[in-house]
């Protein structure tokens, strides 16, 4: 099939064929994606959050700043030993909330 | 000696036309036709860095949508009473305190804690829900539970749930429903409790409760009510809507970039692999090229031809990394992401991202991936194109 | 016509390992005839080809073609004179593995782009005429000495250049295949063709159909002895 | 500094090609001094086999700088949540001082990268290189323009921190308002519309003349240019003042970004492309016909610059049609 081919197709209209199906490919991934994007499924998920209150995505449930790292304190990680930044592997993916609320308990400790 | 034989118009015409680019690419395919094992193996590696790369991005621009779409319902204000820095039980009194400040809608308690299951080492989060629900009302003696919680303790609808509790007598809760795979990101782990269950399990007296959540009537105010509030409560810690949404922002920004870095050292290795595999010309190719400029072939022809090479490998492994990529993260919902995210934790949620894949994330892939290449190649091509003719009649 | 005046070619000037190539070369030659230049290994007379056909610059002098100087062209009008005025045919005949036969005679008008199917069609015929239409499709490696140097010749006539440059062009052939080639010279100089070519293969340069011997020794033109206007 | 990948994208992209344009800056250097096209000194031979690799390096540069500016505008609009008040990419260009700059100077780049392309096509046609002197003291020029640009844009990207209070459209492109947005949506609509149909007719205008005359007017031709950044500054003032209002069809939105969403249907590539790319060939027209013009390309020269104008023109032409599709398919009445 690729010797009938290559002899009667010019390569490169080959190639760019390939090329164009492969763009089209792309194309049709980014319109499933806008199009899924809408899907009602996380509507309801949306709904469920706003019912229940919920504020976290249940990601990292190795320790409560990794489960909940909105609402865990900055102190959380400390307090199994006063240096241990936190040593869940999860840990070293999460930074820890800057933010702390509005009121900076420790402005002048935070990194600038 | 007639002015070369295209005129003007024609030649900037013809010279930039397509047409001679097939021509290019029909040589240059037909070139790398011999060179096939370095060629596939320079493909398979940038195949490589564009899918993992593809990965990383994909996921990571997926979830913090997903993450800002669902947390955009979060409690708009949530008080937590601190002591000693840390999280302390917040008295229901402070609930009328609150009420008097203008502009606040709503304020109730709410009771969620962590539950430590040592059958197996699985942390629960178990949560009364608010007076309002309707879908996820629980009687006592019944419970809600997470995907998540179902698989670890291997139980459906209808079952039962035993939970020890810290007074060493085991709670015996009726499976009321268990959340879809669809609602695991926030939810998997989740275990929904009456109040009064919750109060018993936890040895908790009537009036105390983890957080207050307040709603607010005008969005644009909270900052002002937040002010009062910490007038009146100078040692609570106040989260609004906007501190969650940025926490998640922040942090996988931060993690993406993270992982990125990481990948960075790759992508050097690769750069300088393409400037070796281009630059690595044997005596063969230096003398096509000779024959090729002897034949009629100017210097710019060579390096359009030898541009070609590398952009067709370069667009073919984009196109085709890039689909992999999202074939990968939401249609198998990342599964080779899963052990770096999953950590030590016991229960991860199984769930499927909503697809999400936009021109900026393609551009800032071609960015890291296409870019550095093309530039590393530019002068081996070069250095190639500006062989002399001559050599060919040595 | 093509003219050569006060032409000197050094490689690598100025550096211990310099070499004269050319010294002193004034030459004229005219259209529509046959020069063979003839001499040892090293005499220059290669590197003469390559100032004529326009693949390098000489050191010093000066070149005309058609009374035009194209000793100072920048490279890119070089490349369009090659294309327009000569084709060459090299020694080892230089084709392009990877490609098809029929693709290494169309190879020279890719630059300019000419619609695809006349151009396969006249790269055919000139395979047709050269008596190998048959291998048009396959790889170049199955080809003989001689089948190589026929496709060469194709190759070098696909853009109907007025000039055809050939170097030891029979190096590599037996005596029969010369002959054949010899024929094949004698046909193109009948369309009209202006052919120059080097070799000290004695077949060559005493051959009838030549017009003009040139010998060349260390850079120098030695002596010359034109042929009366063949029958 | 936001760790955002998109950001590391542009820093990175901005490094490669500060590297590249520095590099040939150094050898353009060398062919200002020792460029002599009568020689066939080893030297000059290098010299021109070099410059296939300048122009090759800066064709790289040129698609890499328009692919950047896109991003960098697409890229600030997506991050518009993170930064409370800010509703598209002008209010987080606004978060600190460098945004605008960063912008303009990527502009900056664009123009002069695409002006350098199209000197050094004209080139290519002459026989002996007759503007290398020329394009290569341009590149001079371009390349501190371009370490600028980088280190601009990273200062920007360096000094965006996730909280700051920052204003965007509502505030900014209020005509009260001080600063340059403010001075663009100062213009009332009307004015903005016909100075913009003035300014093309004059473009026209002088097009037309140009192509005409016989005499070859240099300064006619030189005076291209100007005109050229005139329109093209009109232009985008009557984006941002009155067409924009046009296309979202609300009086008070004026953010000239926003017209390259997908709700809008990528309209605002529609305008801006033929807008840019005219600018860039009306520049390189006005640009050419202030050099002598070269032996080697006597009658060659002064029709390229006739066809730079004639595609400018075609272009803006372009460009206006689309302003009028914007204005016709909208709703919305501005005036009478």
């Amino acid at each position: 099939m690729m010797k009938f081919l290559s002899n009667t197709m010019r390569r490169s209209h080959l190639a760019l064929a390939v090329i164009a199906t492969g763009a089209a490919g792309l194309a049709l991934m980014t319109m499933h994606a806008q199009f899924s994007g809408r899907s009602s499924q996380l509507a309801g998920h949306a709904a469920l959050v706003a019912e229940l209150g919920l504020t976290d995505l249940a990601l990292f449930t190795e320790a409560r700043y990794t489960r909940h790292p909105s609402q865990a304190d900055l102190f959380t990680p400390f307090q199994d030993h006063p240096l241990s930044f936190d040593h869940f592997p999860s840990g070293s993916l999460v930074l820890p909330q800057r933010q702390f609320g509005n009121k900076d308990l420790f402005a002048e400790s935070l990194p600038q | 000696m007639t002015e070369p034989n295209n005129s003007y118009q024609a030649g900037l015409l013809s010279r930039l036309g397509a047409a001679k680019q097939l021509y290019l690419i029909d040589f240059t395919l037909g070139a790398m036709k011999r060179r096939t094992g370095r060629n596939v193996m320079l493909f398979s590696v940038y195949l490589a860095i564009i899918f993992i790369l593809g990965s990383v991005m994909l996921f990571s621009h997926a979830i913090r949508r997903e993450a800002a779409i669902l947390l955009e319902n979060s409690p708009e204000l949530l008080v937590q009473k601190l002591r000693m820095g840390r999280h302390e039980l917040i008295e229901g009194t402070r609930l009328e305190v609150l009420r008097k400040i203008r502009g606040v809608r709503q304020a109730q308690g709410r009771l969620w804690g962590y539950f430590y299951d040592q059958a197996n080492g699985a942390n629960y989060t178990l949560m009364v829900p608010r007076e309002q629900s309707k879908t996820t009302a629980v009687k006592p003696g019944e419970t809600i539970i997470g995907e998540g919680v179902a698989r670890t303790k291997g139980i459906k609808q209808g079952g039962y749930l035993f939970l020890l509790s810290e007074t060493g007598k085991l709670m015996k809760l009726k499976v009321k429903q268990v959340f879809s795979n669809q609602s695991a990101l926030t939810n998997t782990d989740l275990i929904l409790l009456s109040e009064p269950d919750y109060r018993r399990f936890f040895v908790l007296p009537p009036d105390l409760y983890t957080d207050l959540s307040l709603t607010i009537r005008n969005k644009r105010e909270i900052d002002k009510i937040v002010e009062k509030a910490a007038k009146l409560m100078p040692q609570a810690r106040f989260i609004t809507r906007r501190d969650i949404l940025r926490t998640y922002e922040s942090i996988f920004s931060w993690r993406e970039g993270l992982l990125l870095a990481l990948l960075g050292g790759s992508l050097i290795a690769f750069t300088i692999l393409s400037f070796d595999k281009a630059s690595g010309m044997s005596a063969e190719e230096r003398r096509e090229i000779g024959v090729l400029k002897a034949v009629g072939w100017e210097t710019s022809d060579v390096i359009a031809m030898k541009f070609w090479e590398g952009a067709l490998v370069s667009i073919g492994a984009f196109v085709f990394g890039v689909a992999l990529a999202y074939a990968h993260v939401f249609f198998f919902s990342a599964g080779l992401l899963e052990p770096v995210l999953k950590g030590w934790a016991v229960i991860y949620p199984s769930f499927t991202l909503t697809p999400s894949l936009g021109g900026i994330q393609l551009a800032t892939l071609a960015f890291f991936t296409i870019i550095p290449y093309t530039a590393a190649t530019i002068i081996p091509i070069w250095r190639a194109a500006t062989t002399d003719p001559d050599e060919v009649m040595r | 016509m093509i003219e050569l005046k006060k032409v000197f070619k050094q490689y690598h000037e100025g550096r211990i390992n310099e070499v004269r190539a050319l010294v002193n070369i004034n030459l004229t030659l005219k259209k529509d005839c046959i020069t063979v230049f003839k001499g040892p290994s090293g005499s220059g007379k290669t590197t003469l080809l390559t100032l004529i056909g326009g693949l390098s610059k000489p050191s010093s002098g000066r070149i005309l073609l058609d009374g035009e100087i194209i000793s100072n062209l920048p490279e890119k009008f070089l490349a369009a004179l090659r294309r327009e005025h000569f084709g060459f045919v090299f020694q080892r005949f230089n084709l392009i593995r990877g490609i098809s036969v029929l693709e290494n005679v169309m190879l020279p008008a890719y630059p300019m782009a000419p619609a695809h199917a006349p151009l396969r069609q006249k790269a055919k015929d000139l395979l047709e005429r050269l008596h190998i239409p048959e291998k048009a499709d396959m790889p170049v490696d199955v080809l003989s000495g001689g089948e190589a140097q026929r496709v060469a010749i194709a190759r070098a006539l696909i853009n109907d250049p007025d000039t055809i440059i050939a170097d030891e062009p029979t190096a590599n052939l037996d005596s029969r295949l010369a002959v054949q080639f010899l024929q094949i010279i004698e046909q193109l100089r009948k369309d009209g063709k202006t052919i120059i070519m080097t070799s000290h293969d004695p077949r060559i340069w005493q051959a009838r159909i030549v017009d003009r011997v040139i010998d060349m020794e260390d850079g120098h033109i030695v002596e010359e002895n034109e042929k009366v206007a063949n029958p | 500094m936001i760790f955002h990948t998109p950001i590391l994208a542009m820093i990175l992209a901005s490094v490669i090609t500060s590297i590249i344009v520095l590099w040939s800056a150094f050898f353009a250097l060398k062919v200002v001094r020792h460029w002599d096209i009568t020689s066939g000194h080893a030297r000059q031979l290098t010299l021109e086999k070099r410059t296939y690799l300048v122009t090759t390096a800066l064709k790289f540069v040129l698609a890499l700088e328009l692919f950047s500016l896109i991003l960098f505008v697409t890229n600030a609009d997506q991050m518009a949540p993170m930064f409370t008040g800010a509703m598209c990419a002008v209010g987080v260009l606004n978060v600190n001082e460098y945004g605008m700059p960063a912008l303009l100077l990527k502009l900056a780049v664009f123009f002069g990268a695409s002006v350098w392309l199209i000197l050094n096509h004209a080139d290519e046609q002459g026989r002996d290189y007759p503007l290398a002197k020329h394009k290569y003291a341009l590149l001079t020029i371009l390349a501190p323009l371009v370490l600028i640009t980088s280190l601009i844009q990273f200062l920007y990207f360096y000094n965006l921190h996730a909280d700051v209070i920052t204003s965007c459209c509502s505030r900014l492109f209020v005509p009260e308002g001080k600063g340059l947005q403010a001075s663009l949506s100062a213009m009332d609509p009307m004015s903005a519309l016909y100075m913009l149909f003035i300014s093309f007719g004059l473009l026209v205008l002088l097009a037309f003349w140009l192509r005409g005359s016989k005499r070859n007017n240099r300064f006619g031709r030189a005076l291209f240019g100007p005109v050229a950044i005139g329109f093209f500054t009109v232009a985008i003032i009557a984006i941002t003042s009155v067409i924009s209002s046009y296309i979202y069809e609300q009086p008070h939105h004026h953010c000239p970004f926003d017209i390259l969403k997908w709700q809008y249907g990528y309209i605002g590539f529609a305008l801006y492309i033929p807008l840019f790319t005219g600018t860039a060939f009306g520049l390189a027209a006005g640009l050419m016909s202030l050099f002598p013009t070269p032996s080697s390309l006597l009658e060659a020269y002064p029709r390229m610059i006739a066809r730079n104008i004639t595609i400018s023109a075609v272009l803006m032409t372009i460009f206006m049609a689309f302003i009028l599709l914007a204005i016709g398919r909208s709703h919305l009445i501005l005036f009478g």
